[in-house]
């Protein structure tokens, strides 16, 4: 049984994909999110130009600081974006 | 309420937010404030802040709670604004109240230090030519919060 | 004027104070603030603080321009009250504005270190069963000051 | 030639000795501060006991933070007072 994770994009990463984020199906339960990544960078040429063009994307999953080694499960909210500049 | 966040588009009233601080506790001798605003300089007209709603608010709770614990203070505000604004405009407001100053300027250093960096804001800039850019985080910026996970807890 | 020194018995505003920092130039990126009040407990019920007036103004311009010049400031003020404070009364005003938040929260803290032990300031508490006693000078007072000549002086 | 000058006394010792300052003639033109107050003492009972009761006394020459060693001239404002307690 898989599900679907809602993912979401700020700052330069938002503008540049031209979009504020998009729901996506998982292969499987459970799965990194380097792995979701690279599935999602081989399907959307624009999403892999992107994702190659900016340094130091961070990950939160469910509003919290993750790594791209955290796995994610159904349900998950999935957030990219550049180093934080609050302040 | 000892701690306060806010995330809003409004000006933050200092007078007020320091009058809150100060009538916490009898106990409050001190009250240390940070105050971050938009400067100007090579032709920058504005900042654009945007924010990840609900993921802020909770990493600035959480952030504030530490605060509380590792420098046993009896009160601190969070203010972060969103949106646009102007050179000169206030952005952050940081505001402690402790028994004594040297743990209310130090919490103050940590909050602003550690907000910088790890909660999720981000700037673009807008220029007169024009131009607008996403401001890189610095560097120096990351290395100031880091500093606080090397430093033993405090209360003096 | 980018240095303001008042010796008064009146209260402040901080907003206002804030405000006149704020503007002070486009380059102010960042406001340190530490605001002193009379702490309670122990029965203490006020303190009257004596000062040396002509030294006192002398004293505080004086630190003012040292931090101005030191930590590479665009403003700061000192405004100190004097007479009868009770519990809970402001006492003391520390405001530095800067490029940067490191510049105008070390400056805060030094000019606020530096004051409680070199401006000729006294305070004397008077508790609820009708006891007074001057304040003594606390020997951790006196480290934070003297600590300030053995650290390299910085604008970071 | 000597001349006069003017002290003052702040706080403990102001309120101890039961009075703001004195007028004191000079025994000689630059004086060190301890031998003035040495001076005083021998001829002032309660300034004495004020003195030898109060620790760590500071003194001020033309409202400027100065030692013991310090030389007065005539026309000098002197101030004695305990270690300073502002903020």
């Amino acid at each position: 049984m898989t599900g679907s994770v809602n993912i979401l994009y700020f700052a330069a990463l938002r503008e540049q994909l031209g979009r504020e984020g998009q729901q996506v199906t998982l292969p499987s339960n459970n799965v990194p999110v380097a792995a979701l990544v690279q599935e999602l960078r081989q399907h959307d040429a624009r999403l892999d130009e992107v994702f190659a063009a900016t340094p130091r994307i961070r990950v939160a999953i469910n509003q919290k600081l993750g790594g791209f080694d955290t796995c994610v499960q159904p349900g998950d909210e999935l957030a990219f974006f550049p180093p934080m500049t609050g302040g | 309420m000892p701690v306060r966040v806010l995330v809003q588009q409004a000006a933050f009233d200092t007078g007020a937010e320091t009058a809150r601080l100060s009538g916490l506790s009898e106990q409050v001798g001190g009250m240390g404030l940070f105050i971050g605003q938009v400067r100007g300089g090579d032709g920058l007209l504005s900042l654009t802040l945007e924010h990840y709603p609900g993921m802020t608010e909770t990493i600035l709770h959480q952030l504030a709670q530490e605060a509380m614990e590792r420098f046993n203070l009896l009160g601190c505000t969070l203010i972060h604004r969103v949106g646009r604004l102007e050179v000169g405009a206030p952005i952050v407001l940081v505001g402690t109240a402790a028994a004594h100053r040297g743990a209310a300027l130090s919490a103050t250093s940590f909050l602003i230090d550690r907000l910088k960096t790890g909660a999720p804001f981000w700037k673009k800039e807008e220029f007169a030519n024009g131009h607008t850019a996403w401001v890189d985080a610095r560097e120096e910026d990351e290395h100031a919060a880091a500093a606080w996970m090397h430093t033993a807890p405090s209360s003096s």
